[in-house]
């Protein structure tokens, strides 16, 4: 099929509001989906879906949180990993205290617990910006993070201060604990991340979307243009944080099946980080691409190379893992600051104009 | 705009590549063995040199026997950094390939994967380390924690101290200061030092050090000079070992009154403090030095060939001798489980039931190679996944470590109620936690 | 289009009045002891040579800054400082001396963003897209489209404004202050850096603007000719101080006004 | 009221009790803070010069012992390898004005602080490929540092102060004295402050930008090694070290970007400040808040003074 869009007039500004416009990209989409929610589960094997697609997605999501608070709202933050960690150590409590909600409910409310936890951080964002609020989310993180070693409460006195997922059903199907199956676990989390893309995705389209970026574009004319600064930051937060608190509560819920402080250490920060950068700030498309380039990039060290026959040591796949995520951060940020989503657009581009480029 | 094509180029490329490469089936003509390990961050001090030892043993039996029974082993490291997270993402992707079974080394890594254990049918070798609870078979039929438990540790270390102090009772009205790693693994032995606590009347003070804290550690030895314990018990672990035993030395904690646990006893923890460290005190139960012909045959087929990340001068220090041992059950365990399945490609629910008959005597240390290297494992059965064996203490004299003592006994009927507790409370806690069905085999 | 009056309304009533307002920056004086009012309808030009403290009474007009002294009273409401969105609410936009614009959105979605405070659905709703948020998302679009033809910007709504040339957005920028449909509009420095043909676009811009919708305009520029031909009435400010203030022949024959543009410019 | 005891009174009644702790607690304290003001003293340097805030100093100090340490064990004598490390850092300051900030030059302040986040990462990866992973013992002996414990019987108990500490102290001081040295004295020095002030202002002395920024990023380089050493020495080399280094950034916010003082009193301040409340007040709460405690100060200091101690108010203009 061509990717054309000759031919497709607008014949209301209600379809050129529309998200995808050009009826390639939705017919793109529906295809994506398809292969995501049918294929996969269908034909992928446990590999696949347990160690790639699960956490890819959960990532993703993350991703998205961080990327509408950094990305769309230009505040930046490394506070993430404490952030997904509120949503949960919430969960868990939640779950162990009201067992007999479902668990999906959980993972999502839990959201609301992250999102107040980050409007609360979120406060010196009206004062600071820049490195100055990146320093200020980094007490977020350590003192979060602290909590959850010291507030025994939290993870309900285990000895091991660690926490573990109990087993839950939905319609009698085990949907998490170690009897799960990843396909269920999977299906659940697509359903999550694909709904939760979609609303995020409906957020920056519209009102409120263009308040963030107009603020991170240029705030003085955002204030004076009678955007409240503060109000619109603290939502851009409390969002980016919901989002968060729920990628950390399926990480843990759907994904590891038990988790202790450290999961949620300043290194889980910085990955997410690292992701919207090389995946692009401000796209939601980016959030993906950034996720499976950060998450699928030790994968291909640790298969690749020994197919070539150059068998690396496991500690050497880490330490490559290091050296090209810096060097993809320089490198992106240097030759497209608008990370992988752009380069997806400029092939996009050159599809549309193939093959005849000038 | 080149820079932009290339990148396209690149990106495509390498996704292409890696969508093709991990779905690549592994043939099986060979035992997969899998080593979680950790040769980077900061805990790889500890890290690497069990790794290296882990992997030589079985490197040496690929060499000088072909294997296992006639079958090569498949050795292959994945890197956790002793991270939680990372050694999950390990298990899950080592779990399609038949691994024989997973020596998890870490505490931490070790809770989150023993409810996966039974569900993916892969035994946790779990060596001196991980959940106390799991030594009791009959709810953890799938891990299995040889030859002592942190808990069995923790014991000795009060039998030792009771010698000193010329009686445990004598400890009454004492202060035991008690520093560990915040995590699983040094938050692990707490419940019984606060039973032991009750029971001979001595106070004890936590001094916990966070990850991130752990080269600095000048506040925990602040409150130890405030807090004046007569004996210090540590559970440290990677870069924590050597900065506490400097801070002690620097404050002028007697050293041959501060113990730590058989992982806080490596080369480089006491190297750190040098001629200052001189007394320091740890539990061990592997053989020092690379007096032993097997360790020999590491040697030469091994680290002379090239095949071995070790550093020469490294070679046979206590904490590669640690990875040794370690090697030498899981290659027990699946020369049983190949004894006992009649097959020579074994699967984990083979090595499961090798491990559950594993039984290695005196002669059978020597047999091997390791002449008085090690106390027999004797006790492992089907209750009883650990065996209880005892460990002896050693002492840093300045340049190496020196045997000071002869094998201390656990004190086997404090430790095995409370662990049969303890995992009673563990499978209440875990709801849908399921009854044993494996069946037993006799022990060989 | 607009709330309040229309084509109609004529040079009348004062919508906005400073008086005696004082601003420093420690010790350092922008604006000292300045007076002077902005009647409805009118468009109102400030100059002065550079220093004189032009832009610093637009941000205090617009509460930006925040004077020491003095009061601003705007639509008969007195205060001693103005809020950003105060004024923002109160029908105050705005354009900048260094184009301000939301450089990684598109022409339209800046244009959008200036109708923001228009807009009232719920976060509920905006979060599906779907119902009221829909409905009010087409209504402005409407509207926006409405000054997307006035400004003749049509070709290039979708294009990111990073990349389009200077004089375009300063188009772009004046159809982001339109859309909030202001009684009163600032425009600071309209037409610098642009070439006579662009100078003429928007000095036509300017007087439509103020023709078709009636707005109150006050702008700030260094080009005379345009001052002369635009204004109604100009003020002139120099080293923070008014040194005159009338119809443009006035101030043109006002000896202090050539002084300082002499002493200063060259 | 047995709260308030525990917080207001009982912390006071054991610095009285036993002043010796109290002492040792502010050295302790001292100690930490001097490491920490001397990172953040790297930072300093580069942001005053060239407006990066230099994300990746913290591992620039384990990076720089690593490779002293790392040399010395593959056979390089003691101070050739000092002499090669200073090199190291030379070309490492030359590579990272090549490869990074000229494309960047430019840039949005925030885009250039990311781009040391990809230096960070680079340099862990890059540092433990070459040198390996494991801690190591800094060569204290063989740069013939002093070693050993002075300790004073006084206050009711005991003192004790490492020789290593005290050396480091005097060393730093010498440093900052010299930085401030070159900073008001040489050409050079000159130059940098004018480039602090407008880059036009320092091509006019005629010394051109990149030549500046490879020398800022050299001058925090070696600040870098001698940090690298010391606090090598008190616990092994390894990149642990790199959240303690995170520490830096709240002293920043402490003392303002572009102050040297500021820095170095930020650091102080910080470091006292955690041991204090560590040892006094921590056990209220479970222990353990030197984790956090310095980043919480910032935060207040963020909302109520953000440009920090001796900083500059910042003037917004459209």
């Amino acid at each position: 099929m061509l990717y054309r869009e000759a031919g497709q007039f607008k014949t209301s500004y209600a379809s050129d509001q529309a998200v995808f416009p050009i009826l390639q990209d939705r017919v793109g989409i529906l295809i994506i989906l398809v292969i995501a929610f049918i294929g996969i589960p269908v034909t992928g094997n446990d590999f696949l879906i347990n160690a790639v697609m699960i956490p890819f997605l959960i990532f993703s999501l993350a991703a998205i949180g961080l990327n509408l608070l950094t990305g769309y709202t230009g505040l930046l933050s490394l506070g993430t990993g404490a952030f997904m960690g509120v949503g949960a150590y919430a969960c868990y409590k939640l779950t162990t205290v009201f067992p007999d909600v479902n668990i999906i409910i959980w993972v999502i409310v839990s959201g609301f617990f992250s999102a107040a936890v980050g409007a609360v951080f979120g406060l010196p964002s009206l004062r600071i910006k820049g490195f100055y609020l990146a320093i200020a989310t980094l007490a977020a993180q350590f003192f979060l993070e602290w909590c959850f070693i010291r507030i025994p409460w939290l993870y309900n006195y285990n000895v091991s201060a660690a926490i573990e997922v109990p087993q839950r059903e939905l319609f009698g199907i085990i949907i998490t604990g170690p009897r799960a199956s990843a396909q269920t676990r999977y299906l659940i989390v697509l359903t999550i991340v694909v709904a939760m893309t979609w609303m995020a995705s409906n957020i920056v389209h519209g009102r409120i979307g263009r308040m963030w970026m107009a603020i991170r574009d240029m705030d003085i004319a955002a204030e004076l243009m009678g955007i409240r600064l503060l109000p619109t930051k603290l939502l851009a937060f409390a969002v980016s944080s919901f989002y968060c608190g729920v990628a950390g509560a399926m990480l843990v819920f759907l994904w590891y099946g038990g988790a202790e402080s450290t999961v949620f250490s300043i290194n889980e920060s910085f990955t997410i980080l690292f992701m919207i950068i090389i995946g692009g700030l401000g796209s939601l498309l980016g959030s993906f691409l950034g996720a499976a380039l950060i998450y699928i990039l030790p994968i291909i060290l640790r298969f690749v190379p020994p197919q070539l026959g150059l068998p690396l040591h496991a500690a050497t796949v880490e330490h490559m893992t290091f050296m090209i995520t810096g060097a993809l951060i320089v490198f992106f940020l240097i030759a497209e600051p608008a990370g992988l989503a752009r380069l997806w657009q400029i092939g996009k581009q050159k599809l549309r104009v193939w093959p005849f480029p000038y | 705009m080149k820079a932009r094509d290339i990148l396209v180029g690149m990106t495509c490329a390498s996704l292409l590549g890696a969508a093709v490469l991990a779905s690549k089936a592994q043939a099986q003509d060979s035992i997969y063995v899998p080593l979680l390990t950790y040769r980077t961050g900061p805990y790889s001090g500890s890290g690497t040199p069990i790794a290296n030892g882990m992997h030589d043993y079985l490197a040496m039996l690929n060499e000088r026997d072909g294997g296992i029974g006639g079958v090569k082993l498949n050795i292959e490291e994945c890197e956790t950094g002793y991270d939680t997270k990372k050694g999950v993402e390990c298990w899950e992707s080592i779990k399609g390939k038949n691994p024989a079974v997973v020596n998890p080394y870490s505490t931490g890594i070790t809770l989150q994967i023993i409810p996966k254990a039974a569900v993916d049918k892969i035994p946790i070798l779990s060596m001196a380390y991980g959940l106390s609870a799991s030594a009791v078979g009959d709810k953890f039929p799938w891990v299995f924690n040889p030859p002592a438990t942190y808990w069995d540790g923790l014991s000795m270390v009060m039998r030792y101290i009771g010698g000193k102090e010329g009686g445990l009772d004598k400890l009454k009205g004492k202060t035991v200061g008690f520093i560990f790693l915040e995590s699983p693994y040094g938050r692990e032995p707490l419940p019984l030092l606060q039973q032991f606590s009750k029971d001979y009347g001595f106070t004890v003070k936590e001094y916990s050090v966070a990850g991130k804290e752990m080269q600095d550690q000048s506040a925990q030895w602040l409150a130890v000079r405030r807090d004046r314990p007569d004996w210090m018990i540590m559970w440290g672990w990677g870069a924590m070992n050597p900065t506490a035993v400097k801070r002690a030395a620097e404050n002028g904690y007697p050293m041959d009154h501060f113990i730590g646990v058989w992982w806080s006893g490596s080369d480089d923890d006491g190297r750190g403090g040098g001629q200052t460290a001189k007394g320091y005190l740890s539990l061990n139960f592997n053989g020092l030095g690379s007096n032993y012909p097997a360790i020999q045959d590491i040697k030469k087929y091994v680290v002379d060939k090239g095949k071995s990340q070790v550093e020469k001068d490294k070679f046979a220090e206590n904490f590669y001798n640690r990875g040794v041992y370690n090697s030498v059950l899981v290659a027990e365990a699946i020369r049983n489980a190949q004894k006992l399945s009649g097959k020579k490609v074994v699967t984990g629910e083979d090595v499961r039931r090798g491990l559950e008959t594993l039984n290695i005597s005196e002669a059978h240390w020597k047999e091997l190679g390791f002449p008085n290297f090690a106390a027999p494992i004797s006790g492992v059965n089907c209750t009883d996944h650990n065996g209880h064996a005892p460990a002896y203490m050693q002492q840093w004299d300045g340049a190496k470590w020196v045997k000071i003592s002869d094998w201390i006994q656990p004190m086997k009927e404090k430790v095995r109620p409370m662990l049969d507790e303890a995992a009673k409370e563990y499978v209440e806690k875990n709801t849908g936690w399921p009854k044993r069905t494996e069946a037993c085999d006799k022990s060989s | 289009m607009r709330a309040t009056g229309g084509p109609e309304a004529a040079v009348g009533d004062v919508l906005l009045s400073v008086e005696n307002v004082s601003l420093s920056f420690g010790g350092v004086k922008a604006v000292s002891d300045v007076s002077f009012d902005i009647r409805k309808g009118e468009i109102r030009a400030i100059i002065g040579p550079n220093g004189a403290g032009k832009t610093s009474m637009l941000n205090v007009i617009n509460g930006f800054y925040h004077p020491q002294h003095g009061r601003i009273t705007f639509k008969g409401e007195t205060r001693a400082r103005m809020r950003p969105h105060e004024a923002a609410y109160g029908g105050i936009a705005r354009t900048f001396q260094n184009v301000a614009l939301f450089r990684g959105m598109t022409a339209l979605d800046n244009i959008m963003a200036g109708r923001t405070l228009k807009m009232h659905t719920s976060f509920f709703w905006q979060l599906f897209r779907y119902g009221p948020a829909m409905r009010e998302e087409v209504d402005h679009r409407h509207r926006v489209e409405e000054i997307i033809d006035f400004l003749k910007i049509q070709e290039i709504r979708r294009v990111p404004v990073g990349r389009l040339p200077y004089g375009l957005q300063k188009r772009v920028e004046l159809g982001r202050a339109l859309a909030m449909e202001p009684e009163l509009l600032l425009l600071d420095e309209p037409m610098a850096g642009m070439n006579l043909e662009e100078k003429e676009d928007m000095s036509r811009f300017v007087l439509d603007v103020n023709d078709h919708y009636g707005t109150t305009i006050a702008l700030i520029e260094h080009d005379m000719g345009v001052v002369m031909d635009l204004s109604d009435r100009v003020v002139v400010l120099d080293h923070g101080i008014k040194i005159a203030d009338g119809t443009p022949d006035e101030v043109k024959r006002n000896q202090a006004v050539i002084d300082a543009y002499l002493g200063v410019a060259h | 009221m047995g709260l308030l005891y525990q917080i207001f009174i009982d912390p006071f009644v054991q610095m009285g009790t036993a002043p010796d702790l109290f002492v040792q607690t502010l050295w302790e304290g001292l100690v930490g803070g001097m490491l920490y003001a001397l990172i953040a003293l790297g930072f300093v340097l580069i942001f005053k010069a060239s407006g990066v805030f230099n994300f990746a100093q913290g591992i620039m100090v384990v990076f720089a012992a690593l490779t002293l340490v790392g040399l010395y064990n593959v056979g390089v004598p003691a101070f050739l390898a000092l002499g090669l490390s200073i090199a190291v850092m030379f070309v490492l300051a030359f590579t990272v004005e090549r490869v990074v900030l000229r494309p960047l030059v430019n840039q949005p302040d925030i885009i250039l602080f990311m781009a040391t986040f990809g230096i960070t990462y680079f340099l862990i990866g890059f540092g433990e490929f070459v040198f390996g992973g494991d801690p190591k013992v800094m060569i204290t002996d063989q740069l013939y540092l002093p070693k050993g414990t002075i300790t004073y019987k006084a206050l009711g108990g005991v003192v004790s102060l490492q020789k290593l500490d005290i050396a480091a102290a005097i060393i730093a001081s010498i440093m900052v004295a010299g930085l401030a040295v070159f900073f008001s004295k040489t050409r050079i020095g000159r130059a940098l402050r004018a480039v602090a002030d407008s880059h036009s202002a320092a091509l006019s002395v005629g010394i051109s930008l990149e030549q500046i920024w490879v020398i800022v990023w050299f001058a925090a380089g070696l600040v870098a090694l001698v940090t690298g050493i010391f606090w090598g020495a008190r616990s092994d080399v390894s990149f642990a070290l790199d959240v303690i280094a995170l520490k830096a950034l709240p002293v920043l916010i402490l003392g303002g970007f572009t102050s040297i003082p500021g820095a170095i009193v930020g650091g102080l301040i910080i470091g006292i400040g955690e041991k204090l409340g560590e040892f006094y007040w921590g056990p209220l709460i479970g222990g353990g808040t030197d984790a956090w405690f310095a980043y919480v100060i910032a935060l207040v200091f963020l909302l109520f003074r953000p440009q920090g101690l001796f900083g500059e108010r910042i003037i917004e203009r459209v």
